[in-house]
């Protein structure tokens, strides 16, 4: 279920262009027609000015497609945020084993760098940081990168800790008796011990690298304009909440679909990495 | 159209300034004041909130619609003196004025307060007398040059002269700036003034947190007596700051408890509110229309290419689409279309023009056309604009705008530019992108303030600050304004402000978008609310709540 | 008068029918031993006496006149009337509570005792169950207990309420003999004073042997036999009795020639620092091995025995390079361990299901050293060995969770075996399975080390199982080694005291020799 | 123990060195000037430079930072033009943009995040082992099923709109509460609970979805555990085993959480500052990011480390408490 589910959203990001042009819309043409400019630039007609032309109905204010920018916004929206949390994952983990693994000073060391990641206000730092990347920069990228610099603290913190109690396992002093390096040791006897927490916290992660692309383009560092992502309608919906509650709905309940799609999927990967099928964290 | 402000006689009819005391007003407002010391509000008009506080030389005539343009005498007893050619203006102070303390308020103390504007430590004031005093360009302000700057002199406690270094007949209309205010030098602890500032108007400081909360009660030593303009009807007032505007709407529609007596200076209506006006429900009843003159523009660096050719500018002119532009900017009730410079209101001299007919959605072929004939096919610019939303100049309108521009054939790359250093960038020659979006607002209902500094030759500064986007210099014009400059008759100097509008709009020289309307909402129990005509809010200095 | 009648009891989870038609009686101050090999239902059916198996049962449980199957006073019961030792000393006690807060709780709950009056109960049986210092030791954690430690205070917890009926699940299965031996004794001494009937489980029939009045021998949830222990054990009748008796250890007889040392271990010492807990004062180090001298020769098994805490995991850590010694110096073949590279020696560990990584495949577990030491594609290679170790080529791709223990401790030793190392380390290989199925890893053992030209280390508390596979034997006491040599001069002519109390706890089969060494050891023991 | 909370303090000391001086560097790489703002409309380059020596801002940046260290040990001297003003020894600067010490600012605000932080932590840790608990011990499939969506709706619901939401529903539809506004403690505790109210819940419906996955299967993990069907055995009842056995360590990887969420509020609760008219660190934080007022933005930055540092090292002590088996490291 959640796989078809994320198989399609993922999809949907893919063959955006395909998509928009199925619906024979793009998702920069303004149509002021269908705006009731008097009444602030809501959509003119029900449910967001849903009609045969625009599936989902007209943005307020632009009266560009709904749809388009729907399936247009997954592209950024999923992009950024399953890069930034790939990202997280491998810095995180990486930091979190070396330290698990590594003497008390590396140990130290590590741990104070990542409480150092965890003080600091990202928001604020996000937002110094963009401003200091050259504008031709790929934005997503960039967004994917700046989002994951600050927020693999919790994955590292995680990871310490179980490779901390991994380490005392038995199976560790096998491979280390049979004269693996620390790093063999590392990927083929941790990692996997790893892979539950991980994926559970990732796929919590996902939702809020989501919103943090959000926060970042509403504050005009994020992806540039007319971009769409869904992070972006949500942000400025508020504005529209009783006004035109289809521009609400549509972005929010596309994000809940896709975090709970990804849950289900990382749950499920998780029992079938599991082999002893067991419940950790569901 | 032609003069802001709409219904305000409506529920007003029966109010009268004799009955009105009593009651607590709140104020809800998104941002705060950031400063409140005389010295460091850039405002006019004696300001909203500030002129509760500080009485000013001047202030604002406190009238809807065209009477509220003009200004009228405050602490002065009148609108001042001008001699040798406008270039010295003589003020004297009006009998019985004191501060909150009881001390009369004499001609230094007003002088003293405008010394203080000119200290490094308190920056951020209006910065014309800087530009207008003889002398006043080396002067740092009291705490280093504590003999005062010579240009202002006090002959008696009076009596006070302003020695300009040219003719400006808009004197009055600045002597309403909040630096106007008397400051007793015996009070004056410098930065920390603000905490507690010595009150001229009608309240005083009973607790300020900065951009949290400020609480107004009675100053006891003022009356109606020695202020005619000010009702101050409320016995307190308390305002909050830092409140999210769909947070604040919704509570004034919803009006519960304390919430009946409030209202907003700041925190125009949103989509929300605007979807239940106008359908003669009981929120009609509780609005008030203004209109601030602002105009926002899209400025054309003509020393640059490709806006260095005039074929290019009216092209661009031709393909604008105005609906796209007023819809992201909120809809036509907040905003409306603009194809001249000055804003449609007749203290500032408007004349209706249209020289590059665009309709309301744009005339992309016609732009094409044009370009064509100029040999410009396949155009590629790139527009910077400010990287949020919050001064109206941001994604929002710029995206607009490359779609607009995208119809005539025209490429539009957008560069985002930090809000925080967008005007140092586009304020410096050097730096200033071809095409960039910017706004400009009068200081105060005259045509002078709102060309001067766009259009003026001389004002072309190097080093950054420049408002003279065009880069434009014209000795001719330059000329013109002086001449204007010289008027002290305010009707003849708007016909000539007009009329100077539409020569320079024929030029292209700025691509005009939108003006600004304001609608404020307030609160059930809120009486004789208004906006005034000359910043379009809502007066709180004479509201009710009783 | 007949305290418990069980009548053709049968409990099931789902298909598989774990009790099938069990029936025995228990007299009122009585004893029952029940024996068997590793899942043949022997805690099912025990725990159906407490109503907790889990599995649909049926038939009868008469328990003091209630019936225990259609449902009872359970809160009565259950820790008042009946109480339960379990078969996981490690595990079956709160983690987060002192022991004495623990055995309170429980005798307040069915006492009504006041706080005080419990805590003085808990101290009373702590001291019951011979725990020295029982007023201190109450307010310690479990984790702050020894394996044999803890077992007695599920002892001292069984018996706080004065239970009728006291049921023991395997309650030695970890213990070295020593302490296996004070845990007999006290089950005995408590069911003397207390007059409380004794129901105990084992796979070992040495165990049941010297403490149990009868028995019963289960084989797949049937009693295969019973009655009196002297009948059953002495002249069996069913021929699987037969066959468990003759898995136990007998003892073995190989020509010993000494090659070269092939390890040698130097005055090693390792003591471990103890943290500050509450006071300031540094407490003095743990001297887990203090000053071990021997060789290992090429060739030969070298034996190591001692109680549950005198070094011997330490010490055979130490030989394989996993932990640094504090002083001395080991060598293998001259070059310092902790410099050697690669697969010369490995190590079989105590726990079988520990060492092997739960989210692997058995054979990749298996692959991995010999992909450390250069070979391409081990699968078949694995797959030979899983066949000489008895297993089947397709456990290659199983995980570990789906094998018994002893298929387990069997992947451990190909796991050691794969990279031809010249000498393994085995830390208790056999200790957590039954008779049968030790006897099968013992031969194994025996075989690869005979075709390989391996060398041993065996470290084991079982007295039995050394015998059987050891050359040499060393004795280790609180980190010391009091007595080492051949197999045969050390059990037949021990030197040291302490070898002899050693000797003199092996449980033996014979139920009148078991009672002699009990009354033996009640004289000279302590 | 003591030699643990030595290197904790020495490497919680670096941390923070290494905070303020990644904000400083930072700052200056950014092309924003605070003293250009603050100069406003119409101002010459003459005056730029006098209003940035006002401000302090005219030292090179590694003079500035000095300066700024020195101040927390020593205290500083600000000039306020005609007067002189002390500011004392932790001394976080100057904020030119409010006039006002930082460490003023700090202390004006901190109670209103501090109730925002807690009251919110607590009522999500309710919720969250509330739900964790009735889905935890599987008496009922399909609770367990619901309260997984809701609490994953919860997650996925951005905070403006729940705020939103909260807002409509009880201060304008309902009418059962007033629009929040802040009331200290020390004032009234019935009228501070009742306007925090919406904000608490706000901010708990993101967090609970944490707290009630994590309970969940830390208790699953324990109940599976041996020394509960000990308890068990031993007549235990089955409610005095979940509450005083089973949850102490299914709750233990909680402990951790709170701590690294409750320092995160201080900072991250912006959105719900806003929507709820709080005037918290997290609107000072964001409106000194806005103002380019440099001062404030480390002085927040540092708090916020030093909460994060000590509640981080408070949870492992308490871990410590609680286990009995962990050993500080
Ligand atoms: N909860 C359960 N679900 C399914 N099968 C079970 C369960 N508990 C026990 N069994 C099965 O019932 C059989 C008997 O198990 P039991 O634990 O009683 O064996 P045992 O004789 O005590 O073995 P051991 O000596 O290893 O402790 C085994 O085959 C086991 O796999
Ligand atoms: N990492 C450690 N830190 C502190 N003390 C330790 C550590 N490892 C072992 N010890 C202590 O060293 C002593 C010897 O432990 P070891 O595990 O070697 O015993 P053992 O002979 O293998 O016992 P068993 O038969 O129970 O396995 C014990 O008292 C133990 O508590
Ligand atoms: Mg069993
Ligand atoms: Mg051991």
């Amino acid at each position: 279920m959640g796989a078809v589910i994320a198989t399609g959203m993922v999809l949907v990001a893919v063959t955006a262009p395909l998509l928009a042009a199925l619906a024979g819309q793009d998702y920069t043409t303004y149509h002021d027609t269908l705006l009731d400019s008097a009444r602030g630039g809501v959509p003119i007609g029900a449910f967001g000015g849903v009609s045969g032309e625009h599936w989902l109905g007209v943005e307020p204010g632009t009266g560009r497609d709904l749809f388009a920018r729907v399936v247009y916004g997954a592209r950024v929206s999923l992009g950024v945020a399953v890069g930034a949390t790939i990202l997280e994952v491998l810095l995180g983990v990486g930091v979190g084993i070396a330290a698990g693994l590594g003497g008390r000073w590396a140990d130290a060391g590590l741990s104070r760098v990542i409480d150092l990641v965890l003080s600091i206000p990202s928001l604020v730092l996000a937002i110094s940081l963009l401003a200091i990347v050259p504008q031709d920069w790929p934005r997503p990228l960039i967004l994917a990168v700046v989002i994951a610099l600050l927020g693999w603290g919790g994955t590292a913190r995680i990871s310490r800790g179980e490779t901390l109690s991994l380490r005392t396992r038995d199976y560790v002093a096998a491979a280390q008796v049979a004269g693996a390096p620390w790093w063999r040791v590392a990927r083929r006897e941790i990692l996997p011990g790893l892979t539950a927490p991980i994926l559970t916290y990732a796929a919590l992660l996902l939702p809020t690298n989501m919103v943090a692309e959000a926060g970042l383009s509403f504050l005009g560092v994020g992806v540039r304009p007319p971009t769409p992502s869904w992070g972006q309608m949500l942000s400025t919906a508020t504005t529209w909440f009783r006004a035109d509650p289809a521009y609400v709905i549509i972005p929010g309940l596309l994000l809940f679909l896709t975090l709970l799609s990804f849950v289900l999927v990382a749950n499920g990967l998780r029992r079938v990495l599991d082999p002893r099928q067991r419940e950790i964290l569901r | 159209q032609g003069g802001g402000g709409g219904d305000t006689t409506t529920s007003n009819a029966a109010f009268d300034p004799a009955t009105c005391q009593g009651g607590t007003l709140t104020v809800l407002n998104q941002g705060g004041i950031t400063h409140l010391d005389p010295a460091r509000l850039y405002t006019s008009g004696g300001g909203n909130l500030p002129s509760l506080l500080f009485r000013t030389l001047t202030t604002r005539n406190r009238q809807p619609g065209d009477a509220g343009t003009k200004p009228a005498p405050d602490l002065a007893t009148d609108l001042g003196t001008p001699s040798d050619g406008a270039k010295t203006w003589t003020y004297h102070l009006r009998d019985g004025i004191q501060f909150e303390d009881g001390t009369p308020i004499t001609a230094a103390d007003v002088k003293y307060g405008i010394e203080r504007s000119f200290a490094p430590e308190l920056p951020g004031g209006a910065p014309y007398l800087r530009d207008w005093l003889a002398g006043a360009a080396d002067y740092q302000g009291p705490y280093k040059q504590p003999d005062g700057i010579t240009s202002i002199e006090t002959p008696d406690d009076k009596t006070i002269v302003f020695k300009l270094s040219k003719p400006e007949g808009d004197f009055p209309f600045l002597a309403t700036a909040t630096q106007f205010a008397p400051v007793p030098k015996a009070k004056d602890n410098g930065v920390d003034y603000e905490k507690h500032p010595i009150s001229s108007g009608p309240y005083q400081v009973e607790s300020y947190e900065p951009k949290k909360s400020l609480v107004l009660v009675r100053n006891t030593h003022w009356s109606t007596k020695i202020d005619e303009l000010r009702y101050a009807c409320p016995d307190r007032i308390e305002v909050t700051s830092g409140l999210d505007s769909a947070v604040i709407n919704q509570r004034i529609v919803t009006g519960a408890g304390q919430d009946a007596n409030a209202v907003t200076t700041d925190a125009v209506v949103g989509p929300e509110q605007l979807a239940q006006l106008g359908t003669g429900s009981e929120l009609d009843k509780r609005v008030t229309r203004g209109e601030f003159p602002s105009t926002t523009y899209l400025a054309f660096n003509t020393k640059k290419a490709p806006f260095d050719n005039p074929k290019v500018r009216e092209a661009l002119s031709y393909a604008i689409n105005r609906t796209s532009v007023v819809n992201a900017l909120g809809g036509s009730a907040v905003v409306g279309p603009s194809t001249t410079f000055l804003p449609p209101q007749k203290a500032l001299g408007y004349q209706q023009y249209d020289w590059f007919p665009a309709g309301d959605t744009g005339a992309p072929d016609k732009a094409k056309q044009v370009l064509a004939e100029a040999g410009l096919s396949n155009l590629s610019i790139e527009l910077a604009h400010e990287n949020d939303d919050s001064e109206g100049i941001g994604p929002k309108v710029a995206s607009a705008i490359q779609e607009a521009f995208k119809q005539a054939g025209v490429t539009v790359k957008l560069n985002a530019i930090d809000t925080g250093t967008y005007r140092d960038i586009t304020g410096k020659p050097a730096t200033q992108p071809g095409l960039s979006l910017a706004t400009w607002g009068a200081d105060w209902p005259s045509g002078g303030p709102f060309l001067i500094p766009i259009f003026d030759g001389r004002q072309i500064i190097t080093a950054g600050g420049n408002f003279n986007l065009a880069q434009y210099n014209d000795p001719e014009v330059n000329a013109e304004i002086d001449a204007i400059n010289a008027l002290t008759d305010p009707a003849a100097a708007a016909a000539r402000w007009g009329a100077l509008d539409a020569k320079l709009g024929k030029l292209a020289l700025v691509l005009p978008l939108t003006h600004e309307k304001d609608v404020y909402l307030y609160g059930k129990n809120v009486k004789n609310a208004y906006a005034d005509g000359w910043r379009g809010q809502l007066d709180v200095g004479r509201v009710s709540v009783k | 008068m007949t305290l418990l009648e069980v009548d053709d009891l049968r409990i099931s989870f789902g298909d598989k029918q774990a009790v099938d038609g069990l029936s025995f009686t228990l007299e009122a101050g009585g004893s029952l031993g029940i024996v068997g090999e590793s899942g043949s239902g022997k805690s099912t059916a025990a725990l159906a006496l407490l109503g907790l198996s889990g599995g649909s049962v049926s038939g009868k449980i008469r328990f003091d006149g209630t019936d225990l199957v259609t449902g009872a006073p359970w809160k009565d019961i259950r820790g008042a009337r009946i109480a339960m030792v379990f078969q996981e000393p490690l595990t079956a006690l709160n983690p987060f509570q002192t022991v004495g807060d623990q055995i309170a709780e429980v005798y307040r709950l069915h006492t009504g005792a006041t706080r005080r009056a419990a805590r003085e109960r808990a101290v009373e049986v702590l001291g019951q169950v011979h725990i020295a210092d029982p007023e201190r030791r109450a307010r310690a954690y479990p984790h702050q207990f020894s394996g044999g430690m803890r077992q007695r205070a599920l002892i001292a917890m069984a018996i706080a309420n004065r239970p009728k009926l006291i049921v023991a699940d395997e309650p030695t299965t970890a213990l070295d003999v020593t302490v296996q031996a004070q845990i007999l004794d006290l089950l005995d001494e408590v069911r003397a004073t207390t007059g409380a009937a004794l129901l105990l489980i084992s796979h070992d029939l040495g165990v049941v042997a010297g403490s149990t009045e009868s028995v019963i021998v289960m084989r797949d949830g049937r009693a295969v036999e019973s009655g009196s222990t002297e009948s059953v054990l002495l002249s069996p009748r069913h021929e699987y009795t037969r066959a468990l008796l003759d898995a136990v250890p007998k003892p073995g007889n190989r020509d010993f020639e000494p090659g070269p040392p092939l390890l040698r271990v130097r005055d090693v010492h390792k003591h471990f620092p103890q943290r500050r807990r509450g006071s300031f004062r540094k407490p003095p180090p743990v001297r887990a091995v203090d000053g071990v001298t021997l060789d290992v020769h090429a060739g030969e098994t070298l034996g190591i025995v001692g109680e549950s805490g005198t070094g011997k995991t330490t010490l055979a850590r130490m030989m394989v390079g996993l932990i640094p010694p504090s002083s001395g110096s080991i060598t293998f073949d001259g070059v310092d361990i902790a410099r050697r590279r690669g697969r010369s020696v490995q190590m079989v560990f105590q726990d079988p299901l520990s060492s092997l990584n739960p989210r692997r495949t058995i054979g990749e577990s298996i692959a991995d050293p010999l992909r450390l030491s250069g070979v391409r594609d081990p699968r078949t290679r694995v797959e030979d060995l899983l066949e000489r170790v008895g297993l089947s080529r397709s456990e290659y791709d199983r995980y570990p969770h789906q094998l018994s223990g002893g298929m387990r401790q069997r992947v451990g030793i190909a796991r050691a075996v794969a990279p031809s190392p010249r000498l393994i380390v085995c830390d208790e290989p056999v200790s957590s399975l039954d008779v049968t199925t030790q006897a099968q890893v013992l031969a194994l053992l025996e075989e690869l080390r005979a075709e390989l030209g391996l060398s041993l280390v065996f470290v084991s508390h079982d007295l039995a199982v050394l015998r059987r596979i050891a050359d040499r034997v060393a004795v280790l006491k609180d980190g010391v080694i009091v007595e080492v040599g051949p197999t045969s001069e050390v059990y037949d002519q021990p030197q040291h005291p302490y070898t002899k109390e050693l000797l003199a706890a092996v449980p033996v089969t014979d139920p009148a020799e078991a009672r002699r060494l009990r009354a033996l050891r009640s004289t000279v023991g302590r | 123990m003591i030699g643990h909370l030595t290197r904790r303090i020495v490497g919680g000391a670096i941390v923070l060195l290494v905070l303020s001086a990644l904000i400083y560097t930072l700052f200056y790489l950014a092309p924003s000037d605070p003293a250009i703002l603050a100069c406003g409309k119409g101002c010459t380059p003459e005056r730029l430079a006098d209003v940035r020596a006002a401000m302090g801002l005219a030292d090179p940046v590694w003079t500035q930072y000095w300066h700024f260290l020195q101040g927390i040990f020593t205290g500083r001297d600000y000039s306020l033009g005609p007067t002189v003003r002390h500011c004392p020894a932790p001394c976080l600067g100057y904020s030119f943009e409010t006039s006002q010490p930082v460490t003023t600012l700090l202390m004006d605000r901190l109670p209103v995040s501090f109730s925002l932080a807690f009251g919110a932590e607590i009522l999500s840790l309710l919720l969250g082992i509330g739900a964790g608990l009735l889905s935890g011990t599987r008496r009922f499939r399909w609770f367990d099923r619901l309260v997984n969506g809701l609490v994953l709706a919860g997650y996925a619901t951005p905070v403006f709109l729940v705020g939103l939401l909260l807002l409509l529903l009880f201060c304008v539809h309902l009418q059962w509460l007033p629009f929040p506004q802040y009331v200290p403690f020390t004032t009234d505790p019935l009228l501070w609970a009742q306007n925090l109210l919406l904000p608490w819940i706000a901010l708990a419906v993101i967090q609970t979805a944490a707290y009630a996955r994590l309970t969940r299967a830390g208790l699953q993990e324990s109940l599976a555990e041996d020394h509960i069907r000990t308890a068990r055995a031993y007549g235990i009842p089955e409610r005095r085993i979940l509450w005083r056995k089973a949850l102490r360590g299914a709750l233990l990887p909680l402990v951790t959480l709170t701590a690294v969420d409750l320092a995160g509020i201080i900072t991250s609760a912006v959105l719900t500052e806003t929507m709820f008219g709080l005037p918290g660190v997290g609107q000072l934080l964001v409106g000194a990011v806005n103002q380019i007022d440099l001062p404030v933005v480390v002085g927040v930055t540092l708090l916020t480390g030093l909460i994060m540092v000590l509640a981080n090292t408070a949870a492992d002590l308490l871990y410590a408490a609680v286990d009995p088996r962990v050993q500080l490291r």
